[in-house]
Order: structure tokens, then C-alpha cells, then sequence
């Protein structure tokens, strides 16, 4: 790099008026600056550090969640659902995400995160309700504080930000983690929510899952930073980098996180560095961007092979834990398998019960007349009305 | 109630009552936050938020980053814990970038969670025309905020609706587009803060002028330009009714068509470019319920199908009491009239 | 011509000859540069560019990073600089980011620098629904894009104007919101690239079935359905007369007004939202051109006014057979009709 | 900053395979990473570095700019401008955005930048139809490759990122600088931009006008970063802070950044600090969000003042060339005034002559429909048809 010139050197020093007013902040300053060196990678030593109750749940959460992921994958060939964005070979991050909140926190999860909402306690039939092609949240956000599967990437960021806020402004020690993939980062909502998180102090916590690719697009076509967890600095909050397939170590970053975030030390942006094992979704061909290699290369850092080798090292893995906890995500897989070969109950009419709190004059008409549609219909015996495409 | 000293009527600006409405709404419910671009210290551009950040503190009146699409989304994530955020855009234009955030997420969170998570948020907007702005700054917008099924789109025209609707509008419990006519922020009228008015319901278009010849039907900006082109109109002979819209939805089908049925003409009259404006939807959905009571057309004075010109040409663009009244002359008064002016 | 072995027409789907109308053009002329998520290496999600890296190198068709707004701002900039990019936006509600963009520069500079800086961009856009796509995936969003002076608005229905229409759009110096009907992707007909058909100007409609009774409007993905409906129609005694609109601007009002003159009645047909969509605009001046000519009032099959539902009720929710028959029954066909159905 | 784990100290170590795949970037890596302290605080000693002929360039084109600004402000007041976004105090940025630039390169101002548009040299009248209520852009953008002036903020950069970049896939060594200020930085736009810049590696210099505010908002409720020249950081390009206020630095840091963008070497982010004087237009009253206090303490760091000390110093400031420069600066001002006192010709038809390239059938019925209107009031000899609001 070409310094022109050193700080300090000017031979107006002492004439200057002080440094320029308008560089000091005029408030109170942020209390947290980026540390001189914002991001550090973190090994894989961490599970030695936490409680065997708490490594065994870990553990039970990515055996189920591999469990989830492939039985929602199957649905899909099964047409009961109609698309699984799978996350296969990011259960560590998926279950840390989960475990590292308290009740009463919130988890955003993109499209990709249904498995966190599983882990944190959400039935997965509700949680897959979008993308069966049901309504799209099956659950009330409210009640098991868990923001609806967002789509649109990136968007749920600034919300997350939002609600942090509001809850401090209500004086609730709630809070917030979002989850973003990389390819998220690019988008403007991820600067702004970020921005607005380190200006407020708000309690959040940023979960970006470097998953390597956006669909296609491989990771050096999406940014050219050192980094994702780099991109901290430039909002003045802490950046963490972090071996995402162990689970004990993104769950040790993240219950940091949100621990500094609970006692108002603001946000942090935390990346770690994962695999989608599987294609984007069932209906993609990953054949087309990337080598069979490097998913095999991969699949030998898979998260619960680490954790299988750790648990035994600290004799946790005996054939009792092992056998119960495969057997309970069998358990889970298989009701999972039979209600979702269950129809759910659909109602036309409820196309227009929420679009407003009450129903306008329009939509009373429009309601009326699908009915008598329908009606008509039923009465000539024929199929409703239906699209022909 | 009788005037009293505290609530005799003096005059007051739109701008004075839309400040009042959100000082009254601050004070009365602790959910209400109002947020935006220079919303606190500066009371905003157009000062409507003046006073409030003294009155309420910083938490309840908030500067916040400029980022429009922040702003929103951020306000989203406060809606989702309980909060009742009432959001200012600078200007019209300025919106743009927060569209995403309104149109996937605003327009579509209590619907998405089949009513769970409500959005009682108020988007103030300033719109329109007819203050001398540079380019971004006199969008008419509504066309696009009307096409969004889950939005509210409402817009004062008089003194005293400004605060009766923007109460209404943040009371809502589904979001709102206030679009705020910029032009009349100015505006006067005699009112009182102390006896300001009922609130009215959303959604009521209200007759601002009985009439038997033709219907003007119009809103916001274009309303004091509908009224005084009735008054010219009855020199030459015409009675006209004027009737203002106030809330473009939910649309007031029943007061709009009593009056055409009545009348048997009727010109739509705003600023917003002609084209995929709101004066196709409102001349049709006229036409499909009072088509035999039509003696013509419904016809449209509107913005032309430009861009918004700049100042020294926009007085050619916004609809005049002239263009009016040409209009209204083309509603086939003479009993022989023949179609074919072309295409 | 005379079909040869080479130009023999063979079943081509739609999004085959859009991959040829981007081969060709990209072929034909070194300013066009193909960009957007996933377009390269994947040849996008519904490999429309499929091909295109591997022929024309990743400079000339290059997948970006992952933000909308970026990828039409730097595609703005291209242009100043004199090129012709051909952006690719992945869903229609992934096109809202880039909304600020879109209205504020890509339709305006022109204007705004009188001529200097064209924008000679096309921004295509898989739009509608019936794919069973979740939420943000079936967005049939025309309706924001015709509010907005200064973009070109055009969408295709075969797979013949799927080639000729693209390249129009490419070719035309004037920014063309280019939205292809997802479900028709996959939609066949005897087509060949040796011999695609000429290329049609923009801005005009076709009539793809004459009839004396009435007229269907539409456009895109409605195009099949209503023709479906006319064939039905035939049964019950009705001769249906088709148009499809191509452009939606500009519009071509001579063809349809031609036809509504002849049979006079006319419904409008689109998958968007009745409420503020096309179909008010083009019901509205369909009525102030031919009025005298209308036996009933301009009626509408459009979408519900609701957010885009899910998959598992879409169908309920899209214009089909029955409701475009329900509706031409309703263009009172009997002597007698009355009104008063009320509001 | 809490450290969890060190890296290296895993006991793993070499029962990995390796750095995770996908964490390499699968295409050629960018060729410049941030350095490992990002900024520099750039000191006032690049006067003495410069020639006596830039130098003296400098401080004409400075006082001109003053000049101009104070005419642009009265013409405001004498109604002949609609408004005017003033850059007195931030002349140096101004001035030195222009002449770091060859002819080939491009500029793209945002509203408040006429004077740098000026300073390339545009005719002032060009440079201000927008603010004068007439045509949006009074000049020819291609032929001085001068953007228009962006109203929408940080909407240009993108639109510079994708110039340069077109730039060099023709072949091109051009180079192209944007300007945006201190607010500026928190839309989504400016982070995409520079995303896409550090990405492709464009010819594109980015300069943050940081003065201190937006409009009434202060830079500490805009940020919480340590400069916003650390934003570069997350972006994988260099960041440079400098005195805006010193002309000579300014100036040393943009012609740096454009010989290294030039050259293959990428965007670089520079960040002035300066101040800005005036309230935000003229239709803002500035006392309402600062005091009296601040503003003198930033006049006493006049741009203007800092460079006659140099030059005294130097011994360029010579009572000739003092004249000579007030003098030709005053007979710009002149030149204006007069100039801007004309009222141009304005043409109601051409509202529809460049909606597109051709009249669509729907325009030409608009045109004459207004044709018709002015004639009939004309004939009539009433004035044309008027908005009554
Ligand atoms: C705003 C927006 N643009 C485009 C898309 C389409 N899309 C869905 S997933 C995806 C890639 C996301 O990549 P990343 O953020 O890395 O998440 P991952 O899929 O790897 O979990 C894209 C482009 C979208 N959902 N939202
Ligand atoms: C997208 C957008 N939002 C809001 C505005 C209104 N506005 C005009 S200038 C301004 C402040 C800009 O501050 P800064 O970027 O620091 O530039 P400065 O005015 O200090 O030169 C605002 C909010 C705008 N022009 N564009
Ligand atoms: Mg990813
Ligand atoms: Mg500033």
C-alpha cells in the first residue's frame, strides 16, 4: 500500500483547530469498536470446553436434524412437498443457532432454516407448511417466537433488527438472531439491517451461514472481502469466524453473541463456514457447478462425524446414547412421514380472511362469488373451477 | 358541542394537524413510535413531525440511518413485537427503495401468518405536485401502492381530514399508505386541535360538493382544483358534484356510484400519470356497476404518460381547472353526438 | 419460404426460443451482455441462458452477486457507456429490489438528459403463476411496471412471439420490461430457430381467434386459457373473438378497438390482481374509444385482490374456463337486462 | 474481544482435509486484499509534494468554487435558482474530484456536486438547470463524461461501477469517480456497489464526502464504525481517509486511487472529512440541529485559507496572481448572473419528445391535446392553462 503520507507528519500539528468537530459523535459514542484484529477463526477444541449434558443434545439434535433433512428430501420425491431447500451438512449450525437462545428470544430463519426452528422445539409438519405448498407459516410466530421462513434474501435482517429494538425499547432483555447465507450478504438489506443494528446497540445477533454457494454462484463471484465476518468492521460491531459443521464451537460464538447482546453490548456478526451437501433445492442439478470431489471432501468434515469423534474421544458415545438417539429421530421421521401423507384441510374461503383484519366490500364480493362457483360446481358434479395452464 | 374559547376554530395549516394527530397518537397509546429521515431534531422536512422528539424523547421520535428500505423493515421488526410504527418517507420518489419491504413483506405478513402477526404501521408519504421540486420530488405514486392487495392507500384533502385520517389510519390495525398532498401542507382551513373533528372510518369517500350535471370524482392534490373548476363550470352552466375519495382502498363503491347513477357522467380527475393510474380502475369498476346509467363515458383527467417534468414545464402536466372543464364539455351533452374522434 | 430440412419446424418449448432469441442477439451484436443470478454457469433456474457462458465467455453473459438493485444499477451504467445489457431477474418478487432503479433511472434517463443517454436495456422477468411455486414465486407484477412512464412493457404468449418479441425488446432502444410467462415456459409448438418468424414491432397486438360475439383480452399466461374458453364457448353457442395484447406499452388500441366495435362486448382477462391492475386501465379506455359500441359494460377476470396464494388454493385463485364463461354470460346477452346487482 | 479458541491450537490439526474447500476462491483471486491496517489518516504535507502549477490549479479552481457557490446561493435568494445544495467548506473535495480525472474518465456527482462538474469544466448554467427548475440535465453526459446529477442517494454508484466496468471490456482505460456523502454510505445501493466493484475489480474510485451530516442527522446516528473508511474492509478494497479539507491531499489520494484503478488495481473507497458550511439548501435552517460554535470551528479550517498558508509558504502567492485569480473568479460570478437572469426558452411539447425514442400513438394524442390547449388560450388571450394548487 502507498502511504502518502504518515499520520502525524503534518507541520501544522498544534495549528489545526483540534481534530474536526464533526468526526466526534455527537452522541454518546457507540460503545463497542470493531477490536483491532475483528475476526479470529475458531478451532475445533470447543467441545471439550462445554458440559456432556449439553454436548449430548447437541449431538441428539444433529442425528435428528440429518434425519429431518433427509426425510424432508423424500417427501419431496413423494410429492408431499413441493420443494426442500435442504440443509444437510449445515445441521451444526441449523441446531447451535436453535440452542443458543432462550425462550423467549427470536430466531429468523431464511428459507434454508427450517431444521432451526425444528430444533428449538417447533413441530416440523407446522414448519414445513410453506413448503408443502400449504399456507405459508404454519405457526404462530408470536407464540413459539420463531419470524416466518423468509424467502426474499436477506429482508428478515432489518425485521430481526426491528424487533430487538422495539424489545429493548420495551425493556425486555429479548434477543434476536437472524440467519443469512453468503450469497445474502450481497444484497443491500443485509448493509442496512446491519448498519441500523450497530447505530441502535440493538441485541441481535447475525448468523451468516458461508455455505460456499448461492445457488450456483461460488463464493469468489459474490465478494472479494477477506472475509464475511470482515464485513463487521465497517458497521463498527464485532466480526467472529468460525468452523461451521462444529457444533460445540458455533454454539460456544453464538451463546457468546447473544450473551453480550442480552447485556446490551450490541450486535455481532458471526460467520461460519459450512457445506450444502446437497443440491439448492430438489429441483436443482449441482452436477452443473461443482465437482463430486469437493462435496466427497466435504462429506469427511461432515458435522456429525466430528461430533461422533469428539463424544467418543470424552467416552459420551456409548451404544445406549447412540441407539436412543437414533431411534428417537426414526420416531420423529416416521410421524413426520405419516401426517404429512395426510391432506391437510383447506378452505377456499380463507384466501380472504386475512388479507386485511376485516374483509373489505371487495373482497366480501369476491369471496361470494367463489362460493357460488364452487357451488355451481359441486352441483353439476364437476371439478371446481380450476386453471387450465 | 358549542365552541368554546378552547375549541373555537381559528385557521391552521395541514400541516398543523397532521403534527397534532401524531402528538395526540404518541400520547395516547405508548405503542406508537414515529421514525424516519430527520424526523427528530429537524421535525422533518416539511416540519409535520415538529415538536415531537422534545415532547416525547428520542425513542418515541426517531432519527434513524438514511436507508429507506431500513427504515421499513426495521419498523416491520418492531410491528411484530407490538409496536404501532408510523414511518415517514422524505419524498415520494424516496420510497422507492423501501418497495420490497412494503410490497413482500408490509402488504403480506398478516395474510403470510393467516393473522398472527398483524402490521399496524402508517407509511407517511409526501406526494404530488405543484411545489416547484426537481425531479424525484413530485411523484404522484399511488398507482403502485392501489396494485398491492394487503395495503390501505388514504389521502387527505382537507385541513381537518388530515387529522381525522392519519388518527384513523395509525389506529388501524392493517398498514396504511398515508400519501400526505404535499402541495397542500399549506393549505388552511378553520379548525381546532381542541375539537379537531370525529375520526372518521377508513374507507368513506366523502361528497364535497351536491351537484346534478356530472361527477367529479378525485382525491388529494386535485381536490381544491375539482372544486374550483365546479365553480367555473356553473358560469357556463353546469352543475357539477364533486366527490372525494379519501381512501383509494378500501374504494368507497357505494358513495362513488350513488353519484354517477344520479349525475349519468363522470370525469376522474388526478395528478398521477393517466396510464395504469388510479383512473382505469376507478372508470371501470364505475362502468361495470352503473353502465346503463352512463348518457357517456366516464372520462380521465390525469397527469400525462411522462415522467414528472421539471418545475418550469409542470404547470402543462398537472390537470387545471381548464382541462377540466374541456373534459367535462366531451361528456356528450348534445343528444346528436356521434362517436369516431378515432383512436 | 419453403420449409427445407433446416428450417423444418419441429416442437420447440418457449424457453427454448428465448434461450435462441439471447443466442442470436448475443451473436449478432458485441454490445449485448447477458447478467443476472445464476444466468452462467447453471444457464439460470429455468435455463433460459443456458449455453450462453459456454459460447460467448463469462463477459458476455455473467452471473453477479446476489443483489437485485446492483445488477440494474450496473447494468444502467453499461448502457451509458453504449452497451445493451439484457438483465435477467430471477422471480418476479425478486424484482422489487431493484424497483428504485427501475423507476427512478431506467425509465427516466432519457428524458432526463433529453436524448443523450438512452437506455436500451432489457429486463426480463419470469412473471405469473400456476407453477406451484411458494410465496414470492408467482407474482404477476405488470401492473407497477405500466405505471411507469418511460418503460416498454411486452410479454410473450407462443413460442413464436417468444423469439421475436425478445429480440424487439433487445433491439429496441428504449428500456423493455420483458416478462415471460413462467408456465408457458415449457409450452410447445412447431418452431424452428433457422426460421423463428419475423420479428414484430413493438406495440402491437394480435388477434389470435376471430369471433362476432364478443372479445377476450389478454395477454401471456391467460392467452392459452382463454383460448381454451373460447373453444368452450363455441358449445354453448357463443363465438369468441381472442386478442392477444404482446404490449402492454405501448398499447395498441386500433386492434383493440377494432375488434370491440365489431362484436361489442369485451372482457379483460389477467392473472394479476383486478384492483389497480391492467385490466381498469384497459376496460377504461377501451370504454372512452367505443362506447356507442358497447351492448354491456367492460367486465374483468383478473386474479382475487388478495396476496398470491399458496400453492395448494392457487387454482381457485387464477382465471380459468369457467370463470371466463361465467363472465361473458354476464355481458347481458338478453334484451331485457336490468341493473341493479348493486355495488 | 473475547477469544474463545486461538487458531491452530486444535488437536485436529491435520486430520482435516484441509482448508474447507469453498472457502478457496474458485475463480482466480481478487489481486488485492484490504491491507492489515485499512486506512490511513492522510496528514497535510501533500502541498508541499505537488508542483507549483497543480498547486497554484488547485487554488484557482478553489477560489472560483467559492465564488460560485456564494453566486449560486444568491440566485436562490433573486428567485433564479429553485434551490441550491451548497458546497461552500467542501470546495477542496470538490475541486479535487475534477482535476484528478483525464478527460476520458468519467465523473458522477450527486446533487450537492455541481461544482466539481464545474470545475472538470461544464458551463455553470449546464451544470444547474436541474436546480433552476428547467430540464433535468443541462448538458451533454457522454460528451463531458459528466454523469447526471443523482438526486436519488448512492443510486449513481452502481451506475459507475457498471460504466467502468463496461470500460474495460471494450478496452478502455477509463476510469470512473463517484462521489456520495456521509449518509449516502447507509442505503443499500452504496454496499452493492461497492460489492460489485471489489468483484469484478472495476475502474472505480469511490469518494465519501463525509461532512458531518445529512441534512440535520449527525454522522454518529448514521454510523457506529470507526471511519467510514473502514467500510472498505468488508469489501476486499482499500480504504483511505484524508483532510478533506486539504486540497493538495485530496487530491494526492483520488490521483493515486485512479492510477492504481487505471492500472487493473481496483476500486479503492476514499473518505474525506469536511464540513459543510451552509445548511443543507437554502430551504433548511441549520441552527435548528448545530451551533454557531461548530461552524466557526470548521471555518477556522477553511479549505481556501489552508491553501493560501501553503502557498504563502511556498512563496506561489504572489498579489498578482492573488488578483488575477479573484478577478477571474468574479467574472465568472458575472457571467452567471447575467446568464441565469435570462429565462431559457422552454418548449411545452418537449415533454413528450424523449419519453421515448419515438412519440408512442398515446404521447402524440397528449401532444396535440396540450398543442390544442395553448392555442385555444392564446386565441382567447388568457394565460395558458395553469395547476391552480
Ligand atoms: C431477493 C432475492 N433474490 C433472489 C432470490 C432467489 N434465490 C433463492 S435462494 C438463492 C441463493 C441464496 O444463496 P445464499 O444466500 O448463499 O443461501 P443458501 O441458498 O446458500 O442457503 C437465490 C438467488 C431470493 N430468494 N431473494
Ligand atoms: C434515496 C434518498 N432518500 C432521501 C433523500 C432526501 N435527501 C436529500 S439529501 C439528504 C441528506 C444527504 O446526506 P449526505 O449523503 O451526507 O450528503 P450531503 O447532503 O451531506 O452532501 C437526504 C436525506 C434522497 N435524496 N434520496
Ligand atoms: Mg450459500
Ligand atoms: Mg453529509
Amino acid at each position: 500500500m502507498t502511504v502518502l503520507e504518515q499520520p502525524g507528519s503534518s507541520r501544522r500539528k498544534g495549528e489545526l483547530p483540534g481534530p474536526p468537530p464533526a468526526w466526534h459523535p455527537r452522541v454518546a459514542p457507540a460503545p463497542l469498536l470493531p477490536d483491532a484484529e475483528p475476526h479470529r477463526v475458531l478451532g475445533t477444541d470447543a467441545a471439550r470446553q462445554l458440559d456432556a449434558a449439553l454436548l449430548k443434545r447437541l449431538y441428539v439434535q444433529l442425528v435428528r436434524g440429518r434425519r429431518y433433512n433427509t426425510q424432508a428430501t423424500a417427501l419431496t420425491r413423494q410429492g408431499r412437498l413441493a420443494v426442500y431447500p435442504s440443509s444437510t451438512g449445515q445441521e451444526a449450525c441449523q441446531v447451535a443457532a436453535a440452542l443458543a437462545l432462550q425462550e423467549r428470544d427470536w430466531l429468523f430463519p431464511s428459507y434454508r432454516d427450517t431444521l432451526a426452528a425444528v430444533a428449538r422445539g417447533l413441530d416440523p409438519v407446522e414448519a414445513l407448511t410453506l413448503l408443502r405448498g400449504d399456507w405459508h407459516t404454519g405457526y404462530d410466530p408470536r407464540a413459539c417466537r420463531i419470524a416466518p421462513l423468509c424467502t426474499p434474501l436477506a429482508t428478515q435482517l432489518p425485521h430481526a433488527v426491528g424487533l430487538a429494538h422495539a424489545a429493548r425499547l420495551k425493556g425486555d432483555d429479548v434477543v434476536a438472531l437472524a440467519l443469512v447465507g453468503d450469497g445474502g450478504t450481497s444484497e443491500g438489506d443485509f448493509h442496512e439491517a446491519l448498519n441500523f443494528a450497530a447505530v441502535w446497540q440493538a441485541p441481535v445477533v447475525f448468523l451468516v451461514q458461508n455455505n460456499g454457494f448461492a445457488i450456483s454462484v461460488p463464493l469468489a463471484k459474490q465478494t472479494a472481502a477477506p472475509s464475511l465476518a470482515h464485513k463487521a468492521v465497517g458497521y463498527g460491531m464485532p466480526g467472529r469466524l468460525v468452523d461451521g459443521n462444529d457444533a460445540p464451537a458455533v454454539h460456544g460464538v453464538l451463546t457468546e453473541a447473544v450473551r453480550r447482546a442480552r447485556e446490551g453490548g450490541g450486535p455481532t456478526l458471526v460467520e461460519a463456514i459450512t457445506y450444502r451437501v446437497e443440491a439448492h433445492t430438489n429441483a436443482d442439478d449441482a452436477t452443473r457447478y461443482r465437482t463430486a470431489d469437493e462435496v466427497e471432501t466435504w462429506q469427511a468434515h461432515d458435522p456429525i462425524a466430528l461430533m461422533e469423534r469428539e463424544l467418543t474421544a470424552r467416552g459420551l458415545l456409548t451404544d445406549d446414547f447412540a441407539a436412543e438417539t437414533r431411534d428417537g429421530a426414526e420416531e420423529m421421521a416416521a410421524d413426520l412421514r405419516e401426517r404429512m401423507h395426510q391432506d391437510p384441510p383447506l378452505d377456499p374461503d380463507d384466501l380472504f380472511t386475512h388479507v386485511y383484519a376485516e374483509r373489505t366490500s371487495q373482497l366480501r364480493q369476491q369471496s361470494d362469488q367463489l362460493r357460488a362457483e364452487l357451488a355451481a360446481a359441486a352441483a353439476t358434479d364437476e371439478p371446481a373451477q380450476e386453471a387450465r395452464p | 358541542m358549542t365552541p368554546t374559547a378552547a375549541t373555537a376554530r381559528k385557521p391552521a395549516t395541514m400541516a398543523q394537524a397532521l403534527t397534532r394527530a401524531l402528538r395526540d397518537a404518541l400520547a395516547e397509546d405508548p405503542t406508537v413510535h414515529v421514525m424516519g429521515e430527520d424526523v427528530g431534531t429537524l421535525g422533518g422536512v416539511f416540519r409535520v413531525t415538529d415538536g415531537l422528539t422534545a415532547e416525547f424523547g428520542e425513542d418515541r421520535c426517531t432519527d434513524t440511518p438514511l436507508a429507506e428500505a431500513g427504515i421499513l423493515g426495521t419498523a416491520v421488526g418492531m410491528a411484530m413485537y407490538g409496536l404501532r410504527p408510523v414511518v415517514e418517507m422524505q419524498f415520494d420518489a424516496f420510497a422507492y427503495p423501501a418497495f420490497e419491504q412494503l410490497v413482500s413483506h408490509v402488504a403480506k405478513m398478516r395474510n403470510r401468518t393467516r393473522g398472527a402477526l398483524p402490521m399496524p404501521l402508517t407509511i407517511r408519504i409526501p406526494y404530488g405536485g405543484g411545489i416547484g421540486g426537481v425531479e424525484h420530488h413530485s411523484d404522484a405514486s399511488e398507482a403502485y401502492y392501489l396494485a398491492t392487495p394487503g395495503l390501505q392507500v388514504v389521502t387527505p384533502a382537507t385541513v381537518e381530514d388530515a387529522y381525522g385520517l392519519l388518527r384513523a389510519a395509525i389506529a388501524s390495525d392493517d398498514p396504511v399508505v398515508f400519501l400526505e398532498p404535499k402541495r397542500l401542507y399549506w393549505s388552511k382551513a378553520d379548525w381546532s386541535p381542541e375539537a379537531p373533528g370525529e375520526v372518521p372510518p377508513l374507507g368513506r369517500a366523502a361528497v364535497r360538493r351536491r351537484g346534478a350535471d356530472a361527477t367529479l370524482i378525485t382525491y388529494g392534490p386535485s381536490l381544491p382544483v375539482c372544486l374550483e373548476a365546479a365553480e367555473a363550470a356553473r358560469a357556463e352552466g353546469w352543475d357539477l358534484e364533486v366527490v372525494d375519495l379519501r381512501s383509494l382502498m378500501p374504494f368507497d363503491d357505494e358513495t362513488v356510484c350513488a353519484s354517477v347513477r344520479c349525475t349519468g357522467r363522470a370525469v376522474v380527475v388526478h395528478e398521477s400519470s393517466g396510464f395504469g393510474g388510479p383512473g382505469g380502475e376507478i372508470a371501470a369498476r364505475i362502468t361495470e356497476r352503473c353502465f346503463h346509467h352512463l348518457e357517456a363515458p366516464v372520462l380521465r383527467v390525469a397527469g400525462f404518460d411522462i415522467p414528472y417534468p421539471p418545475p418550469m414545464l409542470e404547470r402543462h402536466h398537472l390537470p387545471g381547472v381548464d382541462r377540466i372543464l374541456d373534459t367535462v364539455a366531451r361528456l356528450q351533452w348534445e343528444s346528436d353526438w356521434t362517436e369516431g374522434r378515432g383512436v
